[in-house]
């Protein structure tokens, strides 16, 4: 139990990608079907963009987009959104408002709150990752198309004992 | 192979969590990658407070994706395009039976005379709304979630779209295998091309502060910010080109006529 | 236009690649040129930054002008070019231009109609690889690791063997399973220190808090295993000899040298760049551990090689023991085993890329893939044999070629850190490389059933007048395989007889470094 | 010290033949150019050497560098030609242009194949040959040292049948496994123990290095069984094995260039890496010099129990070698010297007993020496330039033989070695019990019943039997000329 208040529950999410990662890998490794194995490495990319989303996010934030006014100053505008961010922060944490008394000297100096906006960089790098993700599964999935156009079957082990004999359309 | 594969997949799972005890509290705004360490302030908090003052974009994300780390996403992009390119280069296959020149019924063992008149209506007119929707995403990306991988992705689904309910040589009709490969090319070329414009203006690679000399009333400011569409844009492109291109060639073996 | 060159050195091939997608599509024949001069303008760049940071010291590139006072370290990218990789821009673009000679009518042979997309892949491989080298981010460099991987995939799926594609499904699964743990890695790093810069990552841990923290250590091990995966270090290999053997031959003379090396370069990167000689070798202290592992990759992938029966399929196992030296090397923990294997990483690409054009040569002229299917090839393809000769001989480690040398700077550093085993491993694989090519090199001379006795008979010089002048040159291959090849003989000589400065210029990278750095050998 | 002249004359010596292979290459129809460009390069290779000689014995030495940055930061590829180098060099480029006579002859007899081949690397040959007589460090010695072994392997192999190809097999295995895997960790040892100088200009090598006996003496037998062309057992198989190679090959190569260049890197061990002061110091020269005593009685013994002629004559090398080797490791000056000679005085008796071999084959086909009943009556000069050959490498006056063994055997009284110089003694007697049966054979038996009797004389070729008569005369000359000789060597060992 004092296990679990220690090092599980404070740190759930990072569990969980640990496991759905430990999913994606087993199937890509023990996994006879070939599709199967890009279902396991499909879950195994998620379970990276999960870890890094998981770093980005700050209690009580909200998403990265400052309220925009055109014609208003820069100022103004950042206290608008500070002043959101603030609201939001008190409803949902309540340790957290001695901290955000802490920074507001930054509020002062930028005029904007950084405690108040997630993180934005995770979520540019895992765009990145999604795309990667998605472009590696497409010409995965090429792949095993053009290994079924030329042994007839998505099944490791058919395919391989396919090679050994060097039958037919298979050119050794 | 399958004890193995559990062994590995525990150990790497041990190993994994090892470590997690030592991570900062889930969602602790002062963990070293959000609040920084000691006199190292993270770079994330530097984007929250200056990106409105370095480029006018309150997206804090599509600044920080097609300014900041606009490096990054033009490789992104050259990803997306490999992975079209090496699809076609996999696939392709440029022989075999000639393709019917006339739309067949996608599916002729249900009734499908209904079925197309039903789908093809509703697509008829849902199509346009996506379509539309997919230039909003992508020229909003400054002020929503957005941006060209999104707003490309759903301008590349409508016309997959297209396929599904008609067949693809439909689609084809509206989307040719020129056409898409020559869009892939020209995404990529207008976002390497705002790079090598400041290149050419004696600035760093994507620096598109300098760019404000050669666009009409703008500031350098401003000339990041519009630079920012612009670039989106090619992506737009390039996402839309390629996601078609992956979905013509594995729907249909290589060949590009009628599907399975 | 001078301080444009970083980014200049990889948007030549991108644009290569976009214009051979929009012009080339139209006509082949406008491919090749557009690939050439995309990687002539390349190579003129290495040399150019090659020569500027050996005069002047590393280049930083910010790209997007991220770099003005207020802006802190690591927002924008940063492109770096120091000594080390300088170096390593030059071979790749090298050993690019060279195989895009080499590829010259041949690349679409084994499918005409996608000549193009052969060279567009082609030329996105070498912005992946030139952007890998150059980049000083961490994250960018998974990007770029992708964008090479992605077009390495389909490159070797694109040949018309059936095997071929099975080798790059499983390439392909090993590779994202390496880019991944690469990528979680970044991610242990970027939870710690907030950035992705490497310079920036490293500054903050070199704070001796870091020295025990378990993330940086599963980060480090992370990283490290992802890039063992894509060079191929021993228990992790299975991927590559298949893949590299069943490819169109123009994909691996460009694969088979530049891949692994690369990586290498990755796995010295990250650990000078952003971990640090000091934290890896000292904190952690596995340098003996990995040594070991080196030389059961370097006994193992020779051991394995001489059990091979088709001359790809050696060859890449040789790869395998060749990585095994570079990775051993660089864990000597000292001076002369990082010199060594950097060394080795530029002699090692040239020398792969001798073999691999001469071998595909030969495979091509008996429509054979088997060793004992090279009989008499000699008498036939004398240049092509020397060639091949080179290669093997740079491969055993004779003087004068690069591989002579390299060895030596490896043996150094084995003697000076005591670790036995790596030498004896070394000079083993020594001799197994010699048997594995004479036994090579007497097929190709002797036949495989030389006569039961010498025949005082056969006056050879008479026969000689009457073929004329085709005997010599003959049965060579056409002149843009056999030159390309030629050349690349010249380099691994030339590379070997004029050693000093190179190795004067990757002393220079490693300066001031701790425990890898010129100071720990002053002699 | 040594003055030291710099000049390129090495470097084109080297180059001469290394030049001409290309040459002959292209002239490989005009069977005539092919072979005047052998012996034009020949020629040029001796005059080169000739016009180094008066620099040398005046005292100096000459240095050259040709890649400064060749080994990096290892050593440069220098020249230095001094006492040592120069004889080796005239024995080689002068036994070059006679054995080129020869070759044509041998060759042209018996046509074989693959005739330009065989010019052009023979040639190449001989430029590694020089190439170790002129190194001025121990990269450059190691670099011609592999160059050698390789260049060799196809002249070895020529008859490209099976025999060749298991002598070829043995020939590169012995040979290069050993120097990658002994010499090359030996020279790094070495490198790193010296701090970064492999040089052989000044002191020696390892003379102020900080070095146990232990340490001394493992590198000292990885550095004489990695130059395993010296023969010392146990890799010494390969020598026998090389004899499938044409006899021109056999004949200048392994008895004179190939195993010469063994020897000659053993004596720059001793001499110029550890230094004959540090060995004393150490004392595990006499490790070395057992071995080589043992090879000696050994190697003699076998000799006598074979009936081919060649492999008696490679045996017989082995020895000979041994001889050398224990000279250097008895590390006084008169057994350093008379190694030296040896060199040199076995070089041109041995040469002669190939010569002699091979003209009997092309003459008669014959092979082994139980064939040789008779010969003498048909074949005279043949017969008696071989009795002159194997006097001299027995030691029987006049010839030269005679002088180096002196030398040799002076050495080991003066290092006090009575046991070793007694392996010398007895191992002349076994030299003599092995090569004159031969000799009594071919003159005093009569030829065998069954062969037709072959009235007159029956010569091989002029073009053999020319340079068997040379260099028999010059094994005699040497007997009553050798102040050359003993000038150079002197030069070597401190003028004593």
């Amino acid at each position: 139990m004092e296990f679990l208040n220690a090092s599980v529950i404070p740190y759930f999410n990072y569990w969980i990608y640990v496991v759905l990662m430990m999913i994606g890998l087993h199937a890509m490794i023990t996994k006879n079907n070939l599709i199967k194995k890009l279902i396991g490495m499909s879950i195994f990319q998620t379970a990276i963009i999960l870890f890094y989303v998981s770093i980005g996010v700050k209690t009580g934030s909200t998403i990265p987009i400052l309220e925009h006014h055109h014609d208003e100053g820069h100022a103004e505008t950042a206290h608008a959104v500070a002043e959101s961010g603030d609201h939001h922060a008190e409803e949902t944490d309540h340790e957290k408002s001695d901290h955000g008394n802490n920074e507001h000297a930054i509020e002062a100096d930028h005029g904007i709150d950084p405690d108040h906006f997630a993180n934005p960089l995770p979520h540019v790098l895992m765009l990145t990752a999604i795309v990667v993700g998605v472009s590696t599964l497409g010409v995965a999935l090429a792949i095993s198309q053009s290994i079924y156009k030329d042994f007839g079957s998505l099944e490791e082990n058919e395919i391989l004992a396919k090679i050994k004999q060097g039958g037919p359309g298979v050119d050794v | 192979m399958k004890w193995f594969g559990l062994i590995a997949t525990v150990f790497t799972g041990i190993l994994l969590l090892s470590a997690v005890p030592d991570f900062a509290a889930f969602g602790d705004p002062d963990s070293p990658a959000n609040g920084g360490l000691g006199d190292h302030p993270s770079v994330s908090q530097y984007y929250i407070t200056d990106t409105y003052t370095d480029t006018k974009v309150p997206n804090i994300v599509t600044a920080v994706l097609a300014d900041y780390r606009g490096y990054d996403t033009m490789f992104e992009t050259v990803v997306i395009f490999a992975a079209g390119i090496a699809i076609f280069a996999i696939l392709r296959s440029f022989s075999g039976p000639v393709a019917p020149s006339h739309p067949t019924a996608i599916d002729t063992s249900v009734e499908g005379d209904h079925q197309r008149i039903i789908i093809g209506t509703t697509c008829r007119v849902i199509i346009p709304v996506i379509q539309l929707f997919a230039l909003y995403v992508v020229a909003h990306g400054h002020h929503s979630p957005g941006g060209g991988f999104q707003g490309g992705v759903i301008l590349g689904a409508s016309f997959i779209l297209v396929a599904l309910a008609k067949d693809l040589s439909a689609a084809l009709g509206r989307f040719s295998e020129k056409r898409y490969l020559a869009l892939g090319s020209v995404g990529i070329l207008i976002y390497a091309g705002f790079g090598l414009l400041c290149v050419a203006l004696e600035r760093n690679f994507l620096d598109y502060e300098i760019l404000h000399r050669i666009m009409p009333a703008t500031d350098p400011i401003m000339a990041r910010s519009h630079s920012m569409l612009g670039v989106e844009v090619g992506v737009a492109f390039t996402v839309t080109a390629i996601m078609f291109a992956i979905y013509a060639n594995l729907s249909s073996k290589g060949r590009l006529e009628q599907g399975f | 236009m001078s301080e444009q060159l970083p980014a200049i050195i990889l948007l030549a091939p991108l644009f290569g690649a976009l214009l051979t997608g929009l012009a080339g599509n139209r006509d082949h024949r406008r491919c090749f040129p557009i690939l050439i001069s995309a990687l002539a303008v390349s190579f003129g760049c290495a040399i150019a930054l090659l020569v500027q940071v050996s005069q002047s010291g590393p280049i930083d590139y910010f790209v997007g002008g991220w770099n003005t006072e207020r802006v802190p370290l690591g927002v924008g990218i940063q492109l770096r070019i120091d000594a080390l990789n300088a170096l390593l821009l030059v071979v790749i673009t090298t050993v690019a231009l060279l195989t895009a000679v080499y590829s010259f009518r041949r690349a679409g042979e084994e499918n005409t109609e996608k000549t193009p997309q052969f060279y567009m892949l082609f030329q996105m491989l070498c912005v992946g690889l030139l952007g890998i080298t150059v980049t000083a981010d961490a994250f960018n460099l998974f990007v770029l690791v992708e964008v090479s991987s992605l077009t390495s995939y389909a490159l070797v799926a694109m040949g018309s063997k059936s095997r071929g594609t099975v080798a790059a499904f499983n390439y392909l699964i090993m590779g994202t399973v390496g880019a991944s743990f690469y990528l979680l890695g970044v991610g242990y790093l970027y939870m710690q220190t907030g950035t992705l810069n490497m310079a920036a990552i490293h500054e903050i841990l070199a704070d001796p808090a870091f020295g025990k923290s378990s993330t940086v250590f599963v980060a480090f091990i992370l990283i490290l295993v992802g890039v063992w995966i894509k060079m191929a270090f021993f228990p992790l290999y299975g991927w590559l000899p298949n893949a590299y053997s069943y490819c169109p031959s123009t994909t691996s003379c460009l694969l088979a040298p530049l891949m692994t090396k690369v990586s290498v370069y990755v796995m010295i990167r990250v650990m000078l760049s952003i971990f640090g000689a000091d934290w890896v070798f000292q904190s952690l202290g596995w340098s003996h551990t990995v040594v070991w592992l080196a030389v059961i990759a370097i006994l193992a992938g020779s051991v394995l090689a001489l059990a091979q029966v088709e001359l790809k399929k050696m060859l890449c196992y040789l790869i395998v023991a060749e990585v095994g030296y570079m990775v051993g090397g660089a864990w000597l923990a000292n001076h002369w085993g990082m010199v060594g294997a950097i060394y080795h990483i530029l002699a090692d690409a040239f020398m792969t890329l001798c073999l691999f054009i001469a071998a595909n040569i030969f495979i091509k002229h008996c429509r054979a893939d088997r060793i004992d299917q090279l009989e008499g090839l000699f008498k036939r393809m004398p240049l092509t044999s020397t060639g091949f000769v080179v290669g093997a001989l740079a491969m055993i480690g004779v003087p004068p070629t690069a591989g002579f040398f390299s060895k030596w700077y490896l043996l150094r550093g084995g003697i000076e850190s005591g670790q036995w085993g790596y030498v004896i491993a070394l000079l083993v694989s020594s001799l197994v490389n010699a048997v594995l090519f004479f036994r090579i090199i007497e097929i190709a001379y002797f036949g495989k059933n030389p006569a039961e006795s010498h025949d005082h008979a056969h006056d050879e010089d008479s026969h000689q007048g009457q073929a004329g002048e085709a005997t010599l040159l003959g049965g060579e291959g056409r002149p843009a395989t056999v030159i390309p090849l030629l050349i690349t003989a010249a380099i691994v000589i030339l590379l070997g007889v004029f050693n000093a400065p190179v190795v004067e210029i990757i002393q220079q990278a490693l300066e001031g470094m701790p425990v890898v750095g010129a100071a720990a050998a002053a002699r | 010290m040594d003055s030291v002249v710099h000049s390129s004359l090495p470097l084109w010596a080297c180059l001469a033949s290394l030049l001409a292979a290309p040459a002959i290459v292209l002239f490989r129809r005009e069977l005539f150019l092919r072979e005047a460009t052998t012996f034009v390069a020949a020629f040029v290779k001796f005059g080169l050497v000739l016009a180094m000689l008066p620099i040398i014995t005046s005292g100096k030495v000459i240095e050259f560098t040709l890649v400064e940055g060749f080994g990096g930061v290892v050593a440069p590829i220098l020249f230095r030609v001094d006492g040592l180098g120069m004889l080796f060099a005239l024995v080689a480029s002068s036994l070059w242009i006679v054995t080129s006579l020869y070759a044509i002859g041998y060759m042209r007899g018996l046509h074989e194949h693959s005739q330009t081949r065989f010019f052009a690397f023979f040639a190449i040959s001989l430029s590694a040959t020089l190439g170790v007589a002129f190194a001025g460090n121990l990269l450059t010695l190691y670099l011609f040292y592999e160059m050698l072994s390789l260049a060799t392997w196809p002249l070895v192999t020529h008859h490209q049948d099976k025999e060749a190809r298991t002598g070829g097999r043995t020939y590169l295995t012995y040979l290069l496994g050993t120097s990658i895997g002994f010499a090359l960790p030996a020279l790094i040892f070495t490198w790193i123990k010296s701090g970064g100088d492999l040089s052989f200009a000044g002191d020696a090598i390892l003379a102020s290095a900080d070095l146990g006996p232990a340490q001394g003496l493992i590198l000292l037998l990885a550095f004489c069984f990695g130059f395993s062309k010296a023969g010392m057992m146990p890799f010494h198989s390969w020598l026998p094995g090389a004899m499938v190679a044409p006899t021109p090959v056999s004949a200048l190569l392994h008895a004179v260039a190939v195993v010469k260049v063994g020897v000659f890197c053993v004596i720059r061990v001793f001499t110029a890496v550890f230094g004959v002061d540090l060995l004393a110091k150490l004392g595990v020269a006499t490790v070395i010099s057992w071995i080589a005593a043992f090879t000696v009685i050994v190697s003699s013994l076998i000799a006598m129990s074979q009936d081919n002629l060649k492999r008696r004559l490679a045996f017989s090398t082995i020895g000979q070698l041994s001889y050398i080797v224990l000279g250097v490791s008895l590390l006084s000056a008169h057994a350093v010297q008379g190694s030296m000679m040896h060199i040199a005085m076995h070089a041109f008796g041995k040469i002669t007993l190939f010569f002699c071999a091979g003209a009997i084959f092309v003459a008669t086909g014959k092979k082994y020496v139980s064939q040789l009943s008779g010969l003498g009556k048909t074949m005279p000069f043949t017969m008696g330039a071989f009795a002159i050959g194997a006097m001299s490498v027995t030691g029987v006056p006049p010839t030269g033989g005679l002088l180096s063994k002196f030398y040799l055997v002076w050495g080991a009284a003066d290092a006090q070695q009575f046991a070793l110089l007694a392996v010398y003694l007895v191992s002349s007697v076994l030299n003599g019990v092995y090569f004159f049966p031969v000799v009594y054979r071919a003159f005093f038996k009569p030829a065998p019943e069954g062969e037709a009797a072959v009235e007159g004389i029956r010569e091989a070729p002029l073009a053999c039997v020319l340079p068997l008569s040379i260099t028999a005369v010059g094994s005699v000359l040497l007997f009553f000329f050798p102040g050359l000789l003993l000038e150079l060597t002197k030069l070597m060992t401190g003028a004593q």
